[in-house]
C-alpha cells in the first residue's frame, strides 16, 4: 500500500482517561511529524466494540494498528485480521494474544512492587493495609501481584481488604468510605491507578484520618496532589508517551523492512514522591 | 396519596406523615428499610454507630438528590435515563467555568444550574410538545449530554476548582455533612411542591390519566416540562456535590447512576407506570440502597456478588410491595 | 344565551360535522340527539375549547367566542360532563373536583380546607355522600358519576354541558339529578343534555336538537313531538318494534350452566343461578350489584372467593378466559374499548385473535385464505357494515365495534354468550339490530346471558330474569313477574342470603 | 400492525413487504436508511465497498440478534434490559463450561442457550406471573446476570475455547460471515412466528390491549413467558456469535447493548408501547445503527462526538416517525 501517505491507527480500551488521552495526544504530535493520517477509536472497555472498531480502521486501509486491548485474549481476532489485511500490529500498554509483531508496554508488576514497598516502608513496616482494586486486565493483575509481593516481604503489614473502585474516582470515593469505616485500623492503601486513587484520597480526607496512600500512573492530578504533602504519598509513574512513542518506532522499523523488532519492550517504571514531584510529568 | 381516615377535618402534614402510616404506600419501604437494617446490624458490628449512618446518607446523597427529579419524572408516567449524563456534563462543565474560563468558583455553580435546567428544558420540549417517548428521548440525550462532556473536556476530569468549592462535599454545619443537609432541603422543597401546591397535584394526575387531566384544564405539556426542568435542575445539584467531593470535573462520572436512581424510586413504593407514589418514599428508598450497599461492603462481600444480592432485593422489594401499588 | 353556527369538524379525510347549528337559551334544558358517531360529543368539545372547528362560530350572550384551550371556556362560564370519564383514579375526590383549577392560599400553596369545604357543599347540593379521602376509584360507578359532575357543577357555570351522564346511574339517582338540573334552570343556567334514552328527554327537557351523520336535522320543542317522531328524525326511517318477540312456551331444557356457591367475597353473601339450552336469561341490578363480577368469575376473569360452575355437566370450572373459551364460553364485555376491542387491529385480526387451531396450515401455522373467509362470513352473519375485512376497527361506528366483538365469539361457535351491556352507548337503530341478533342466536341455539342496566331491555329480551342486589342474586322471575315493579323491588328490597 | 392497502385480497407476503410499502410502517426506516447511507457515501470513499457493507452487517450481528428478541418483548408492551447482561453470562458459562469443565465444544453452546432460556423464564414469570413491570423486573435481572457471569469467573474472562468455534464469529458459507447467515435466519424465523402464526397474533394483540386478548380468551401469561424466553434464546445466540468472534467467555460484555436494541427496534419504526412494529424495521433499525457507527468511524470523527450525533440521529428519526406510530 504504497498509495497516500501512511494512515496509522490505533485503538484505545477508553479515552475518559488522562493516561490514554496523553497517548492520543503523544501519537497526533509524532504522526503529525510524519505526515502521516491518524484514526483513532475509544473501544470504552467493549472488546466487541474494539474489534469493530478494529475492522471499521481496517476498511480504511490503515498500514500500522496500535492496539491497547480492553482484554488481550478477545482482541486475538482482529489481531489476526489485522495481520491478514497486511497490517502493522503492535500491541501498547497491555499484551494481545495473536501474532503481534511487538508489545511495547511498563513493567507493571515492578511498578505494584515499588509503589507497596514505599507504603509499607512509609508506614514503618507496619500496620493494616487495603488494596483498592480494577478492572481485571492483564496490567492491573500484575500490579496487584507485584503489590502482595512488596507486602508480604514486610513483616508487621497485614493485608486486610481488597475492594474493588473500577478504577473510577466517583465509585472508588464510595468504597474507599466503606472501606475505612469497617477497618477503624486502616493505616494505608495501594490504589491500582491514579484515578482510583483521586477519589481514594477524597474518602481519606473527608474522614479526617491518617491513610496513607499510594499509586500507579503518574498522572498529572496524581503529582500535584503528591507535591502538595497530602495522603497521598507516592505513585509510581508509567510513560505513556513514551510507550506510543516506542511502539510507533517499531511499527515503523516493521514498515521499513526491518526482519526482526524486539516481541517485547518493557517500558520502565519511575517513583515519583514529594521529592521529585515538583517538576514530574509525563 | 393520602389515605387519611376522618372525613372533616383536612388530613394535616403530621396526618399524612404518620396517623395515615397504616394505610400508607410507605409502610412497605418502612419494613423493608428496618428489616434490612436489622440484618445487617447483626452482619456487622461496624454498622450501627453513628457515623457509619451518616456515611451512609453522605455516600447516597449524590444519586438520591438524582432519584428527586426521577421521582418527579416518573410520577407523571415518564422517565429519565439521562440523569447520571447530565450530572457529568453540569459538573464538567461547571468546572471549566472556573478552571479553563478562570471566572470565580459561583459562576461556576451557577453555569452548573443553567446547563442542568436548559438540559431538562432539551428533555421536556422533546417529550412534551415533541411527543415522542420519554424512554427514547433521554435514551438519545444521555448519549448527548455524555459525549458534549467528554467532548468538551477531551476526556481528561478538569481539576484546579477552588478549595471553598470542598465545603459542597465535605463540609458540616453542626456536625452533619453538607451534602446530607443539601439532599434533604431539596427533599423538603420536592414535598411542599409535590403535597401541597397544585403544581404537585397536576403532575399526579398526568400520571394517573393524562387524557382526564388535560380535558380538566391542566396544562399537560408545561406539567411535563417542568417535571423535567426538575430532573436537570436536580441533576444540577447533585453535580454541585459530586464537584465538592471529587474536586473536579469528571467527564465520566455517573454512568449506570440512573438505574440506582430509578431503583430507588421503586423502592420507595411509587408506581413506575406513574401516578403513585411519594416523595419520602423515595428518600427511604435512597437509604435503603445505600444501606444495602454499605452493608454488603461491611460484611466483605464479594463485590461481584454484590450485584446479584442487591438485584434480588430489589426483585423481593417489588414483589412484595406489588399489590399495594 | 349560547349560539353555535355553520360548526364543521374534520378528523383528517373524516368528515364528522357538516355545518351544525346549536341555540340555547337562559334557562332551559336542551337536547341534543343523535345516534352514535352523529357528532353529539364533538360538537361539545368544541363548545368547550378541546377541540377546533374547522368552520363556524360560537357566541355567548351574543359575543363571538374562540376559545384556545378549556380554560378559556371554564373563564366564559361553560362547564362540561364528559362522556368518558375523566377522574384521575388515584386522587381524591376533592382532588378531582378542583383539578386544574386548585384553591391557594395566599403564599401559593393549596388552601385544602377551602376545597373541602366547597366539595362537601356542591356534592351536598347533590344529595350523595361520597367519602372525599379516599381515591375515586375505590368509589362505585355511580359515586364517580357524580363527582364528575359535582366538578362541573363547581365551575358555577353558566352553560353547562352533561354528556350522557346518566348512563351509569339508577333511576334514583338519575331522578336526583334530574332534580338539582331543576333547580339550576330555576337559576338561569343553559344546559345542554346528551343521552339516547329517549324517556329522559321528555322527563326534562325543554327543547331538542337532533344530528345525524352530522348533518344538522332540526330543532323542535319537547311539548310537540312524540318518541316515533324523534326516533324517526335520529335514525331518518322509522324503526317499528324495538323487540323482537319471545318465544311464547319455554319447554323444559337442558342446563348448559350450573352455578353454585358464588361467593364474589369473603363473608360475603352466597347465590346460584342456572342457565338453560336456548335462553336468554337477564342479569338485572343496580349498577354496581355484582352482575359483572358474577358473569366474569363464571369464566375465570374476575378471583371469586367461591364459585362452584357445571358447564354441560361438567364440574371442571375453568381457571382462565382461554378455558372458558375451551368450554364453550365467549364475552361481550361491558367497555368495549378497554375490554373488547384491539383498537390497533383490522377487523379480521379482531375476530381471530383467540383462535387457536382454527385456519392453521401444517398444525401451527395460520392460514390467511381460509382465516379471510371465515371473516368474511361472519361477518355478513351479524351484518357489520364495513368495506372488508381487512378495515382497521377504530374506523367502525360503536354499533358496528360492538358486532365485530360478537362475530369474534360466533366464529368460535361457543355455545355460551355473555353479554355485559350489549347496547351501552349504542344508538336505538344499532340496538334493534343487537336484539334481533340475539334472538336469532337463540333460535340457532345458543344460550345468553344479559346483562343489562336498562330495564326495558331486560323486561323486553329476557326469557328470565336474575335479579342481583349487594353482591349476590336476590330473586329469579320469569313469564309476567318480569315487569319493572317486580324487579325494581327484588333489586333496591332484596334478601341476600350469607350461606350456602 | 399490517397496514395493507386492500381491505379485500388476503395480503400475501409479497404484499406485505413490498406492494403495502407505501403505507407501511417501513416507509420512514428505509429512508432513513437511505438518506444515511448517501450521507455516509458523500462523506466516506471507503463505504460502499461491498466489503464495508459486509463488515458492517457482520458488526452488527450481534446486537441485532438481541434486538430480535427485544422487537418480541416490547411488542407486548414490555422491555428487557437484561439481554446485554444475559448475553455475557451465557458466553461465560458457556466458555466455562468448555475450558473449565472440560467438556466438548457441543456442550458448551448447548449449556449458552440453556442458561439464555432458562433466563428468559426467569424474566417471564416474574412478569408474567409476578405481575411485576418488565423494566423493574428486568433491570434487576441485568444486575444478577452481570453479577453471577463475575462471580462464575471471578471477573477473569475465560480464555481457550475450541478452535472451532471462531467458525460461528469469523466463519463464511459461500462468502458470506457466519454471523451474518445466523442473524438474518433468525429474523426470518421471527417473522413466520410473528406474521404466521396464531401465537405471533397474540404477541402483537397483547400490546394492542391486554385485558381485551385476555377476556377473549389470549392467555396472555403464556405468551408472555414466551416473548422472554425467545429473548433469552436471541440472547443466547448472540453470545454464541460473540464466543467466536471473541474466542473468550468475557463476563463484561455487552454493557448498554440492551440500549442499542432499543434504539434499533424504535428505529425499525416499533411502538414502544407495544402493539406495532414489524421485525423487518428492527433489521432496518439494526443496519442503519451500523452505517451510523461505522460511517463515523470511516469519517475518523472523534469517538466522543460519535455518541453526540448518533443520539442526535435517534431523536431526529423518532420525531420523523412519531405520527406513524
Ligand atoms: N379524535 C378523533 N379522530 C378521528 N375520528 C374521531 C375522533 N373523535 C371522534 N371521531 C369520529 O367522529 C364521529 C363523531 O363522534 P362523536 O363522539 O361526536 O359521536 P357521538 O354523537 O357523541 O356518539 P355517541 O353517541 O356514541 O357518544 C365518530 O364517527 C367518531 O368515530
Ligand atoms: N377494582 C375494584 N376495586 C374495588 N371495587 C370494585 C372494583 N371493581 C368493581 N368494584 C365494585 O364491585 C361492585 C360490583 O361491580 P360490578 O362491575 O360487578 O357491578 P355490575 O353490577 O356489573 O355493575 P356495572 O353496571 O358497573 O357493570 C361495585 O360496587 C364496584 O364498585
Ligand atoms: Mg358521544
Ligand atoms: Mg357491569
Amino acid at each position: 500500500q504504497d498509495d497516500g501517505p501512511l494512515k496509522i491507527g490505533m485503538t484505545f480500551q477508553e479515552m475518559n482517561n488522562p493516561y490514554f488521552v496523553s497517548m492520543q495526544e503523544a501519537l497526533n504530535e509524532a504522526a503529525a511529524q510524519l505526515g502521516a493520517e491518524v484514526v483513532v477509536t475509544d473501544a470504552g472497555h467493549d472488546v466487541a466494540k474494539q474489534i469493530s472498531d478494529v475492522e471499521d480502521m481496517l476498511q480504511q486501509g490503515i498500514d500500522i494498528l496500535l492496539v491497547n486491548p480492553t482484554d488481550s485474549a478477545g482482541i486475538e481476532t482482529a489481531v489476526r485480521m489485522a495481520k491478514d489485511a497486511g497490517a502493522i500490529v503492535v500491541a501498547v500498554d497491555a499484551n494481545a494474544n495473536g501474532p503481534v509483531d511487538s508489545f511495547v508496554g511498563s513493567k507493571n508488576r515492578d511498578a505494584g512492587y515499588q509503589s507497596c514497598k514505599y507504603l509499607a516502608e512509609a508506614l514503618g513496616g507496619e500496620g493494616e493495609v487495603a488494596i483498592l482494586d480494577g478492572i481485571p486486565v492483564v496490567p492491573i493483575l500484575e500490579r496487584v501481584e507485584g503489590c502482595k509481593a512488596a507486602l508480604e516481604e514486610a513483616e508487621g503489614i497485614t493485608l486486610v481488604d481488597t475492594q474493588n473502585g473500577r478504577q473510577d474516582r466517583s465509585v472508588a470515593l464510595g468504597v474507599v468510605e466503606n472501606m475505612i469505616q469497617s477497618h477503624p485500623d486502616l493505616a494505608g492503601i495501594f490504589s491500582v491507578n491514579d484515578g482510583g486513587a483521586m477519589g481514594a484520597l477524597a474518602a481519606i480526607q473527608g474522614s479526617g484520618k491518617d491513610i496513607k496512600l499510594t499509586s500507579v500512573d503518574g498522572a498529572p492530578e496524581a503529582v500535584e496532589a503528591i507535591a502538595k504533602g497530602t495522603a497521598f504519598i507516592e505513585t509510581t509513574a508509567q510513560f505513556p508517551r513514551d510507550q506510543v512513542r516506542i511502539g510507533l518506532a517499531m511499527a515503523l522499523a516493521k514498515h521499513w523492512g526491518a526482519q526482526v523488532v524486539p516481541a517485547e519492550v518493557p517500558i520502565d517504571v519511575k517513583v515519583v514522591d514529594a521529592e521529585n514531584a515538583e517538576g514530574f510529568s509525563w | 396519596m393520602s389515605h387519611e381516615s376522618s372525613p372533616e377535618a383536612p388530613p394535616s402534614a403530621w396526618q399524612s406523615i404518620l396517623g395515615g402510616l397504616k394505610h400508607s404506600p410507605l409502610i412497605l419501604p418502612l419494613v423493608g428499610l428496618i428489616a434490612v437494617s436489622t440484618v445487617m446490624a447483626f452482619a456487622s458490628d461496624n454498622f450501627f454507630s453513628v457515623d457509619n449512618i451518616v456515611n451512609v446518607l453522605r455516600q447516597q446523597s449524590i444519586i438520591g438528590i438524582l432519584a428527586i427529579g426521577m421521582t418527579f419524572v416518573i410520577l407523571t408516567g415518564g422517565i429519565d435515563l439521562s440523569v447520571g449524563a447530565v450530572m457529568a456534563l453540569c459538573g464538567t462543565l461547571g468546572a471549566g467555568v472556573m478552571v479553563n474560563m478562570g471566572m470565580p468558583g459561583v459562576a461556576g455553580l451557577l453555569a452548573m444550574i443553567v446547563v442542568g435546567v436548559l438540559f431538562g428544558v432539551f428533555n421536556g420540549v422533546l417529550v412534551a410538545w415533541g411527543q415522542m417517548p420519554a424512554i427514547i428521548v433521554t435514551l438519545a440525550t444521555m448519549l448527548i449530554a455524555r459525549g458534549f462532556g467528554l467532548v468538551y473536556s477531551g476526556g481528561y476530569p478538569i481539576s484546579g476548582v477552588p478549595g471553598w468549592v470542598s465545603w459542597f462535599g465535605v463540609g458540616r454545619i453542626a456536625g452533619v455533612p453538607v451534602p446530607i443537609i443539601i439532599m434533604v432541603l431539596l427533599y423538603a422543597a420536592a414535598w411542599v411542591l409535590l403535597q401541597r401546591t397544585s403544581f404537585g397535584r397536576h403532575v399526579y394526575a398526568i400520571g394517573g390519566n393524562e387524557t382526564a387531566a388535560n380535558l380538566s384544564g391542566v396544562n399537560t405539556k408545561r406539567v411535563k416540562l417542568y417535571v423535567f426542568m426538575i430532573s436537570g435542575f436536580t441533576s444540577a445539584m447533585a453535580a454541585i456535590v459530586l464537584t465538592g467531593r471529587l474536586m473536579s470535573g469528571q467527564p465520566g462520572a455517573g454512568v449506570a447512576f440512573e438505574l440506582d436512581a430509578i431503583a430507588m424510586v421503586v423502592l420507595g413504593g411509587a408506581a413506575i407506570s406513574g401516578g403513585r407514589g411519594l416523595i419520602i418514599g423515595t428518600l427511604i428508598g435512597a437509604v435503603l440502597l445505600g444501606i444495602i450497599n454499605n452493608g454488603l461492603n461491611l460484611m466483605g462481600i464479594n463485590p461481584y456478588l454484590q450485584d446479584v444480592i442487591k438485584g434480588f432485593i430489589i426483585l423481593l422489594a417489588i414483589y412484595i410491595g406489588r399489590e399495594w401499588r | 344565551m349560547l349560539e353555535m353556527r355553520g360548526i364543521r369538524k374534520a378528523f383528517g379525510p373524516v368528515k364528522v360535522l357538516h355545518g351544525v347549528d346549536l341555540e340555547v337559551r337562559a334557562g332551559e334544558v336542551h337536547a341534543l340527539l343523535g345516534e352514535n358517531g352523529a357528532g353529539k360529543s364533538t360538537m361539545m368539545k368544541i363548545l368547550c375549547g378541546i377541540l377546533k372547528a374547522d368552520e363556524g362560530t360560537i357566541r355567548i350572550d351574543g359575543r363571538e367566542q374562540d376559545f384556545a384551550h378549556y380554560d378559556d371556556a371554564i373563564a366564559a362560564g361553560v362547564g362540561i360532563v364528559f362522556q368518558e370519564f375523566s377522574l384521575i383514579p388515584y386522587l381524591t375526590a376533592v382532588e378531582n373536583i378542583f383539578l386544574g383549577r386548585e384553591k391557594t392560599t395566599s403564599f401559593g400553596l393549596l388552601n385544602r380546607r377551602a376545597m373541602r369545604t366547597r366539595a362537601r357543599e356542591v356534592l351536598g347540593k347533590l344529595g350523595v355522600d361520597v367519602p372525599l379521602d379516599v381515591p375515586v376509584a375505590d368509589l362505585s360507578v355511580a359515586e364517580q358519576q357524580f363527582v364528575e359532575i359535582a366538578k362541573a357543577l363547581s365551575l358555577d357555570a353558566r352553560i353547562l354541558v352533561l354528556d350522557e351522564p346518566t348512563a351509569t346511574l339508577t333511576p334514583g339517582e338519575v331522578e336526583h339529578l334530574f332534580k338539582v338540573m331543576a333547580d339550576l334552570r330555576q337559576q338561569g343556567v343553559a344546559m345542554v343534555f346528551i343521552s339516547h334514552h329517549l324517556d329522559e328527554i321528555f322527563e326534562i327537557c325543554d327543547r331538542i336538537t337532533v344530528l345525524r351523520d352530522g348533518e344538522y336535522v332540526g330543532t323542535c320543542e319537547v311539548s310537540a313531538i312524540d318518541t316515533d317522531r324523534l326516533v324517526e328524525m335520529m335514525v331518518g326511517r322509522r324503526i317499528e318494534n324495538n323487540f323482537p318477540p319471545k318465544p311464547t312456551a319455554l319447554p323444559d331444557r337442558r342446563v348448559v350452566i350450573d352455578a353454585k356457591n358464588i361467593q364474589l367475597r369473603k363473608n360475603g353473601p352466597v347465590s346460584s343461578f342456572q342457565l338453560h339450552q336456548g335462553e336468554i336469561l337477564g342479569f338485572a341490578g343496580l349498577v354496581g350489584s355484582g352482575r359483572t363480577e358474577t358473569a366474569l368469575s363464571i369464566m375465570g376473569a374476575y378471583p371469586a372467593a367461591a364459585v362452584e360452575v357445571e358447564i354441560n355437566g361438567d364440574p371442571k370450572r375453568p381457571a382462565n378466559p382461554k378455558e372458558a373459551l375451551e368450554r364453550g364460553i365467549g364475552l361481550l364485555p361491558e367497555s368495549r374499548k378497554d375490554q373488547g376491542l384491539i383498537t390497533s387491529f383490522s377487523i379480521m385480526q379482531n375476530v381471530s385473535v383467540n383462535n387457536y387451531g382454527k385456519y392453521r396450515a401444517m398444525k401451527y401455522f395460520l392460514d390467511l385464505k381460509k382465516e379471510l373467509e371465515a371473516t368474511r362470513s361472519v361477518m355478513k352473519d351479524v351484518q357489520v357494515k364495513a368495506p372488508g375485512p381487512n378495515v382497521a376497527v377504530d374506523t367502525l361506528s360503536g354499533g358496528n365495534q360492538q358486532k365485530v366483538v360478537i362475530a369474534r365469539w360466533l366464529n368460535h361457535n361457543t355455545p355460551i354468550l355473555i353479554f355485559d351491556e350489549p347496547t351501552r352507548g349504542i344508538d336505538v337503530g344499532a340496538k334493534a339490530e343487537i336484539y334481533q341478533l340475539m334472538r336469532n342466536l337463540t333460535e340457532d341455539g345458543y344460550s345468553i346471558i344479559m346483562i343489562s342496566s336498562e330495564l326495558p331491555e331486560v323486561i323486553g329480551m329476557s326469557d328470565r330474569v336474575c335479579v342481583f342486589r349487594s353482591g349476590a342474586i336476590v330473586a329469579t322471575v320469569q313469564g309476567d313477574a318480569i315487569n319493572s315493579e317486580e324487579i325494581m323491588t327484588h333489586a333496591t328490597t332484596g334478601k341476600v342470603r350469607y350461606v350456602a
